[in-house]
C-alpha cells in the first residue's frame, strides 16, 4: 500500500474511548468454568454409572434447548450465537451436578425448564436474573419432588460387573425401572439427620457399620458434582488461577460454615456433625467455588462477596444443622441471592478524593494556606 | 344485643376522643407548593399550555387540572423535574423531545410588519417597522409564541445547531 | 503480581499491552512544515484565541496568529513563515468532525524565525512572574493533552503556595512514546525547564515520576538532574493510569486530592515533561510554541516513530512523512489508545495537545457488539477512582442520570480501563462521556431558562409600566380635559357675567 | 430471655408472615419500589402492628371476653387497627413529610393490610399472654420488613433491566417473590426449640 491510500480511510461515526481492549470474553469465562468442572463430572460419570451420564446429558441438552426456544420468542435474531456464549450450558451442568445422578429423565428436562425459563429467560436472560437459575431449579425439584431429589445411589463404578450396563441404565433413566432399594444409600448428612431425630447420639451413630463413609475423593453417594471434593477444589483453584473468580466468597462460605460447625462440635460432639464432615458432605465445596462466585447474582466488590460468602457458609450450617433439610447449600444461595441488591448498596469501594460517606476527603495541608 | 351496641359505640367514641386530640397536637398546615412549581417552570408566560401564563400552569398542576407535560417550551426536562417533585411517575412517551429550537426569520418574506416583536415574552426579537427583523438566539425561548403572529409566515422554528464545545456523544445503540 | 492480589485483585488500573517499542527507539525525525498549515484557534482549554493576522498577511515563524481572550486562553503563533490565506472554519481534531475556526497558512519554504523574539541569557535573573508572563506570551499549554494554559497554571501555584512540583512523564497510554524519547534525547533542556517551572512557581522541590517500562529514560533524567538536588527522579510501577493527575500524585507523595479540588489542595502542582522544555524555550530563547515531538504508531502504520510536527499540519500530511500505511486502517486515532480522539478524516491539523497520532488496524481495536453485564465485577477492580462502573452504566441504560450521578459519575475520569477489561464489549465510557454532556446540555438549558425568565419578567414589568404610565398619561389628560372644561365653563359664566355686567352695565347707558 | 429470642426469629424467619403465611402481599407489591421508602413503611408497619396487637389483646381479654361478645371481635379490632393507623398516618405526615408523600395510599391502606388483623387474631387463637402477643406481633412485623426490604432491594434491581415486555411490571414482582418464598422455605422445620 503506498502512503496515498489514507484516503481511503473513512470513520462512519464518533468512537468512543477506548480503541483498545484487554480481549476478555464472556465466552472464554463460561469456557473455563466448564473446564473446571469437567475432572469432577467426569469422575462422577465413572463413579455413578450410565444413568449419571444420561441424565446429564438430558439436562443439557433440554438446557439448550430452552435457552433456544427462548431466545427466539423474545425475538433474538441470531439465537443460536447467544446460544455459543456457554451461559446456559455452564447452568444445566451445574444443574445436572447437584441432581441425584439416578434420578428419571424428567427431572432433568423439568429443571432445565425452571432454571431457563422461569430462573433466567424471564428476567431477561444473560446478567438479568437476581436469583442463580441452577440453585432455583434445584430448590424448586427438591421441593416438589422430595423423593426423586434424595434417593442417592451408593458409588457403583461402571467397571464391576454388579453395575447397570448401558441398557439397563437408559431404562433407568427413563424411570421404566425404579432404583433398586439395595443400593439407594443416605448421604451422610440425611443420615447424621435421621439418627439424631432418632434420639441416636451421633459418636454411636457414625461408628455403625452402615454409616456413610466421607472420603476428600469421594467414593460416597451423592450427587454428580459433590462427591469428589478433591476434584471440584482442583477446579476451584483453576479459576483462581486463570483470574476467572476470586477467593471472597470461596473463603466466605467455607469460614461461615466450618466455623460455626467447628465450635459446634467442640461443645457438644454428640449431637453436631465435625466441621470435616461437613467440608465433604453435599454441595458445600462445588457452592463455595463454582456457585457462590457466580458473577450474575452475587455482589460485584470483593468485600462484599465475603460477606456474601459469610451468609451463606453460616445459612448452610443453620440449615443443615437445624433445619428440616438434610442439605442446604442452595437454599443458603437462594437467600444470600435475595440479599445480594442490599449488600451492593451498603458496602461500595472508597472513590479516591471521598470518604466512605461520599464527602469530599478533607487534606491535611488545606489548614497551612489559611 | 344492648350490651353489644353500648361498648362499641363507647368504643368508638373513645377512640375518636384519642384521634382528635392526637389530631389537634400533629396537625400540619397545608403546604402551599403552587410558588414551588411555578420555580420549575420557565417563567415565560408564553401561554401555549392553555393557561394564563406559567403561574396559572402552576396552580392547576398543583391542583391536579392540567398534565405534568403540558409546558411545550419546557419539553421533557421540566415535566422530570415537575414529576420528581410531585413524587409521581411520568409516562414520557406522549412527550416529543426534539431537542432545543430557536425561531429564524427568513429575510426574504419578513415585511417588518412588527407584530412578533409584541408577542414575544422575552423580547428577543428585534426591529423596527418596515425593518427586516432578527432574532436574538442567547434570549429565545423556542416557545413558538412568535410563529403564530407573523402573517407572511417568515418565522419559522428551527432546531439549536450544534457547535464543537456542545457537542454530546451520542448514546450506545445497545444491541441486546 | 503476587497471588494473593491475583486471588483477591487488590490493586486499581489494568495492564493494557503497551505497544511502545519500536516506536519509541526510533531516532526522532523533524518534519518540514507542509504547504498548507491549519492553526486552530482552539487547541487550549478555555475560550478561543481572537485573531489579530489580517487575510493576505505575510506573517514569519513564531508570529502572533491570535490573540488570548478572557481570563482562560492561550495565545497562538505561526508556525512557520509565509502568509496567512484565510481566517475560517476547518474539520476539527474531534470525533465529531465539527468544524472549528482556524487560520490557515501558505507556507513559503523559507521557515524564517521571527525577530522580535525576546531572548534572555539569564532567565534566573528575571522576576517570577515575568517567567509567567513570557510562558503566556510563548502560548504554552499542558503538552499532556489537557491543554491547560501553563502560565495561569504557574501564576496561580505561586498563589496558592505549591511546596512540590511533580513532573509527570508516566505517559502511562500505550503505543505513545513522545514523552519517553524526549526524556531520552533533551533530559537536559527538560531538567533546565524543571528548575525554571521551580523558580516560577516557588516550589522548593521537584519529583519527575517516571514509569519503569522507561529505563532509558529514567537513566537519562537520572543523569542530566545529578547536579541538582531539588530536582529527584523517581521510577513507578508501570500501570495505567498512573500518568493521571490524581493518582501519580498519590504514588508519588501519598497524598490525597480531595474531589473537586485541584492538586494545590495538597500543596503539589503537576505538569507533564514536554510543558518543561516548552517552559524553558519560552523563558530562555523567547520562542513560542509552534511545534511538537509526537508520535506516529498503530498496527497500521509503516514506519512507527516520535516526530517534530509544526502544529496545524494535517494529520494526512503527518502520516505521508511518516512513510504512510501498511494496512488499511480501521480506526484514526489523536492521543492514546484508552482516552485518545477517534477522527472523522485525516484532514484535520495537529494541535498542541496531540502526544500521538494511531493509525489501528482492525485487528487491534477488538470492537465487538455490546453484550449484556455479567456482573463480574472486572470494570469495579480496575476503576483507578473506586467508582462502580457497572452499576453507573446500568442507571444510564435504564435513563437515570440522576442515579449515575448518585453512584460517583462526576468523579469519573474517563481514563477507559473499565470498558478494556470489559467482558461484555460494553461501552462504558461512551455511556459515561454521552451522560455527562446530557447532564451539561441540561445546565446550560437551566442558565438559560434563568436568564429567558428573567426577560419576561423585565418584560412583564416594562409593560406594567407602561400600562401604568398610559394610565397616568390618560387620568393626566382626562384631569386636564376636566380641569380646560372647568375652566373654560367657569370662562363662560365670567364672559356671560361680564356680558351680564357690560349689559347691566351698558343698560343705563 | 432465649424464648424471646426464638419466638422472634420463629416469626420472623420460619413461619414469615409474607412468604409462608400469604399475608400482607398489597403493601409488599405497592412499596416494594424503592428501598427508602419500603424500610418507611416498614417501621410504620412495625409501629402499628405491635400496637395493634397490644389493642386488641386489651380488647380482647378486658372486654369482649368479659362480656362475652366474641362475634364482635372483628370488628372491634378493625377500629382498633384502623384508630392506629390514622394516629401513625398523622405522626408520620407531622414528622416526615417526604416519607408521607412517598407511601402515598399505602400508608392507610396499613389498616386493610391482611397480616395486621391476621396477626392480632392468630394472638387470639394461640392463647398468648399480653407479653407474648406484643412479642408475637414485633416479630412478624420484622418479618415483614425484613421481606419487604430484601424485595425492594431486587426490586430496585429488576427496575434497570430489560425485562420482556410480557412480563415487566407485576408479572415479574411476582415471579420474584415466588422465587424468594422459595428460598425462604430453607428455614421449614427450623427445630431451634428443640435443640
Amino acid at each position: 500500500m503506498s502512503a496515498a491510500d489514507y484516503t481511503d480511510y473513512q470513520a462512519a461515526r464518533a468512537f468512543a474511548s477506548p480503541h483498545a481492549h484487554g480481549g476478555g470474553e464472556v465466552r472464554r469465562t463460561m469456557f473455563l468454568v466448564l473446564t473446571a468442572l469437567v475432572p469432577a463430572t467426569l469422575f462422577g460419570f465413572w463413579l455413578y454409572g450410565w444413568p449419571a451420564f444420561f441424565l446429564w446429558l438430558m439436562t443439557l441438552i433440554s438446557v439448550l434447548l430452552f435457552e433456544f426456544m427462548s431466545l427466539r420468542l423474545m425475538g433474538q435474531k441470531n439465537a443460536g450465537r447467544a446460544l455459543g456464549d456457554g451461559s446456559a450450558l455452564l447452568t444445566g451442568w451445574l444443574l445436572a451436578m447437584t441432581l441425584p445422578p439416578w434420578s428419571p429423565w424428567w427431572v432433568g428436562v423439568l429443571g432445565a425448564f425452571i432454571a431457563i425459563v422461569i430462573g433466567k429467560q424471564v428476567f431477561g436472560g444473560l446478567g438479568q436474573n437476581v436469583f442463580n437459575p441452577a440453585m432455583v431449579a434445584r430448590v424448586a425439584l427438591l421441593i416438589s419432588f422430595p423423593l426423586q431429589l434424595t434417593a442417592w445411589v451408593t458409588p457403583l463404578p461402571l467397571t464391576p460387573l454388579t453395575a447397570p450396563g448401558f441398557i439397563e441404565s437408559l431404562h433407568i433413566t427413563l424411570g421404566q425401572t425404579p432404583v433398586p432399594d439395595a443400593i439407594t444409600s443416605a448421604s451422610l448428612l440425611g443420615y447424621a439427620k435421621t439418627e439424631l431425630s432418632r434420639g441416636i447420639e451421633l459418636a454411636q451413630a457414625l461408628t455403625t457399620s452402615h454409616a456413610p463413609q466421607l472420603s476428600w475423593l469421594g467414593a460416597r453417594a451423592g450427587s454428580l458434582g459433590e462427591s469428589s471434593a478433591l476434584l471440584i477444589l482442583a477446579g476451584g483453584i483453576f479459576l483462581l488461577i486463570t483470574g476467572v473468580i476470586r477467593g471472597y466468597a470461596p473463603l466466605g462460605v467455607l469460614a461461615g460454615a466450618l466455623i460455626p460447625a467447628f465450635i459446634a462440635h467442640s461443645i457438644a460432639p454428640e449431637s453436631y456433625l465435625d466441621a470435616r464432615s461437613h467440608l465433604l458432605s453435599g454441595a458445600l465445596m462445588l457452592g463455595a467455588f463454582f456457585i457462590a462466585t457466580d458473577y450474575v447474582t452475587s455482589p460485584t466488590t470483593g468485600a462484599g462477596q465475603l460477606v456474601f460468602g459469610l451468609g451463606v457458609g453460616l445459612m448452610t450450617w443453620i440449615i443443615r444443622t437445624l433445619g428440616g433439610y438434610p442439605e442446604g447449600v442452595a437454599f443458603a444461595i437462594l437467600l444470600m441471592n435475595a440479599l445480594t441488591p442490599i449488600i451492593d448498596r451498603v458496602i461500595k469501594p472508597r472513590i479516591l478524593g471521598r470518604t466512605w460517606s461520599g464527602r469530599p476527603i478533607v487534606s491535611a495541608d488545606a489548614g497551612k494556606e489559611a | 344485643m344492648l350490651v353489644a351496641i353500648s361498648s362499641l359505640t363507647i368504643l368508638g367514641a373513645a377512640f375518636g376522643l384519642i384521634l382528635g386530640i392526637a389530631g389537634r397536637f400533629l396537625a400540619v398546615e397545608a403546604d402551599a407548593n403552587v410558588a414551588e412549581i411555578e420555580a420549575l417552570m420557565p417563567g415565560t408566560n408564553c401561554g401555549q399550555c392553555g393557561f394564563p401564563g406559567c403561574s396559572g400552569a402552576a396552580a392547576a398542576i398543583a391542583a391536579g387540572e392540567a398534565a405534568l407535560t403540558c409546558c411545550a417550551p419546557g419539553g421533557k426536562a421540566v415535566a422530570v423535574a415537575l414529576a420528581e417533585k410531585l413524587g409521581v411517575s411520568l409516562d414520557l412517551s406522549g412527550v416529543a423531545n426534539e431537542g432545543p429550537k430557536v425561531a429564524g426569520v427568513a429575510e426574504d418574506l419578513c415585511i417588518g410588519c412588527c407584530r412578533c416583536i409584541k408577542s414575544c415574552p422575552t423580547d428577543a426579537i428585534l426591529g423596527a417597522p418596515k425593518q427586516i427583523h432578527n432574532v436574538l438566539k442567547e434570549a429565545c425561548t423556542g416557545c413558538a409564541a412568535c410563529v403564530e403572529h407573523c402573517p407572511t409566515e417568515a418565522l419559522l422554528l428551527h432546531p439549536v445547531p450544534v457547535t464543537l464545545p456542545h457537542w454530546v456523544m451520542p448514546r450506545p445503540a445497545a444491541a441486546f | 503480581m503476587g497471588l494473593m492480589e491475583k486471588f483477591f485483585g487488590l490493586s486499581w488500573g489494568i495492564h493494557p499491552k503497551d505497544h511502545k517499542r519500536p516506536a519509541a527507539d526510533a531516532v526522532t525525525r523533524i518534519m518540514p512544515a507542509p504547504e498548507r498549515l491549519y492553526v486552530s484557534l482552539a487547541q487550549h482549554l478555555g475560550a478561543p484565541a481572537l485573531p489579530s493576522v489580517l487575510v493576505g498577511q505575510r506573517v514569519k515563524k513564531g508570529d502572533l496568529l491570535a490573540n488570548p481572550q478572557g481570563s482562560v486562553s492561550a495565545a497562538i503563533h505561526a508556525p512557520t513563515s509565509g502568509v496567512v490565506a484565510a481566517i475560517g472554519e476547518i474539520p476539527a481534531p474531534h470525533p465529531s468532525g465539527l468544524p472549528v475556526l482556524a487560520v490557515t497558512l501558505a507556507a513559503d519554504g523559507l521557515d524564517e524565525w521571527s525577530e522580535a523574539l525576546e531572548a534572555t541569557p539569564d532567565p534566573f535573573a528575571l522576576a517570577p512572574d515575568e517567567i509567567s508572563r513570557r510562558v503566556a506570551a510563548a502560548g504554552v499549554v499542558g503538552m499532556g493533552g489537557a491543554t491547560f494554559p501553563s502560565a495561569l497554571k504557574l501564576a496561580s501555584s505561586r498563589k496558592a503556595g505549591v511546596t512540590t512540583l511533580i513532573m509527570n512523564g508516566g505517559e502511562c497510554e500505550p503505543y505513545l512514546s513522545c514523552d519517553d524519547r524526549l526524556m531520552r534525547d533533551e533530559a537536559d533542556a527538560i531538567i533546565d525547564g524543571i528548575r525554571l517551572m521551580l523558580y516560577a512557581t516557588g516550589a522548593s522541590a521537584a519529583i519527575v515520576g517516571i514509569e519503569n517500562n522507561k529505563p532509558e529514560a529514567i537513566a537519562a533524567m537520572q543523569a542530566a538532574a545529578q547536579a541538582y538536588s531539588e530536582v529527584s527522579v523517581r521510577s513507578i510501577p508501570a500501570r495505567y493510569p498512573m500518568g493521571s493527575e490524581k493518582q501519580l500524585v498519590q504514588t508519588l507523595t501519598g497524598k490525597e486530592i480531595p474531589a473537586g479540588s485541584l492538586p494545590a489542595e495538597v500543596g503539589v502542582v503537576v505538569h507533564n515533561v514536554g510543558t518543561a522544555k516548552a517552559v524553558r524555550a519560552a523563558a530562555r530563547y523567547g520562542q513560542p510554541l509552534v511545534s511538537r515531538l509526537l508520535t506516529v504508531n498503530g498496527g497500521a502504520v509503516k514506519h512507527p516513530g516520535n516526530i517534530v510536527v509544526p502544529i496545524g499540519a494535517l494529520v494526512e500530511d503527518v502520516l505521508a512523512f511518516a512513510g504512510g500505511f501498511s494496512a488499511t486502517p480501521g480506526r484514526l486515532v489523536m492521543g492514546g489508545p484508552m482516552m485518545g480522539m477517534s477522527l472523522p478524516h485525516a484532514r484535520v491539523p495537529v494541535v498542541k495537545g496531540s502526544s500521538g497520532i494511531l493509525a489501528l488496524a482492525g485487528a487491534e481495536l477488538a470492537d465487538r457488539e455490546e453484550g449484556a453485564c455479567i456482573r463480574c465485577g472486572s470494570c469495579v477492580r480496575a476503576c483507578p477512582m473506586g467508582l462502580l462502573p457497572l452499576e453507573m452504566a446500568r442507571h444510564i441504560q435504564g435513563d437515570d442520570l440522576k442515579g449515575a450521578v448518585k453512584l460517583g459519575l462526576k468523579d469519573c475520569i474517563a481514563c477507559g480501563c473499565c470498558a478494556y477489561v470489559c467482558q461484555s464489549h460494553i461501552p462504558l465510557v461512551q455511556y459515561f462521556a454521552y451522560a455527562k454532556g446530557t447532564l451539561a446540555a441540561e445546565d446550560r438549558a437551566k442558565l438559560h431558562a434563568d436568564a429567558t425568565k428573567k426577560l419576561a419578567l423585565a418584560r412583564g414589568e416594562r409593560l406594567a409600566q407602561e400600562a401604568r404610565e398610559k394610565a397616568e398619561v390618560a387620568a393626566r389628560r382626562k384631569a386636564e380635559r376636566e380641569a380646560a372644561k372647568l375652566a373654560e365653563a367657569a370662562a363662560k359664566t365670567a364672559t356671560a357675567a361680564t356680558v351680564k355686567t357690560v349689559e347691566t352695565e351698558g343698560a343705563p347707558a | 430471655m432465649s424464648e424471646l429470642l426464638l419466638l422472634l426469629i420463629s416469626t420472623a424467619l420460619v413461619n414469615n408472615v409474607v412468604l409462608i403465611k400469604f399475608l400482607g402481599l398489597c403493601p409488599i407489591m405497592g412499596v416494594s419500589r424503592s428501598l427508602d421508602s419500603a424500610i418507611g413503611m416498614g417501621m410504620a408497619t412495625t409501629f402499628v402492628l405491635t400496637l395493634a396487637a397490644a389493642a386488641s389483646w386489651m380488647l380482647e381479654h378486658w372486654l369482649l371476653m368479659s362480656l362475652g361478645l366474641g362475634f364482635l371481635r372483628i370488628l372491634t379490632f378493625i377500629l382498633a387497627i384502623a384508630s392506629v393507623v390514622q394516629f401513625t398516618e398523622m405522626f408520620i405526615k407531622k414528622t416526615s413529610p417526604g416519607l408521607y408523600q412517598s407511601l402515598g395510599i399505602y400508608l392507610p391502606l396499613i389498616t386493610t393490610n391482611c397480616a395486621v388483623l391476621g396477626v392480632a387474631l392468630l394472638n387470639v387463637q394461640q392463647g398468648y399472654g399480653l407479653f407474648w402477643s406484643i412479642a408475637y406481633a414485633f416479630g412478624s412485623a420484622v418479618g415483614f420488613t425484613l421481606v419487604l426490604m430484601i424485595f425492594a432491594g431486587l426490586r430496585e434491581r429488576i427496575a434497570l433491566v430489560k425485562v420482556p415486555a410480557a412480563f415487566s411490571g407485576a408479572p415479574i414482582a411476582f415471579i420474584t417473590i415466588s422465587l424468594l418464598a422459595l428460598a425462604f422455605m430453607g428455614f421449614s422445620g427450623l427445630n431451634i426449640q428443640e435443640q
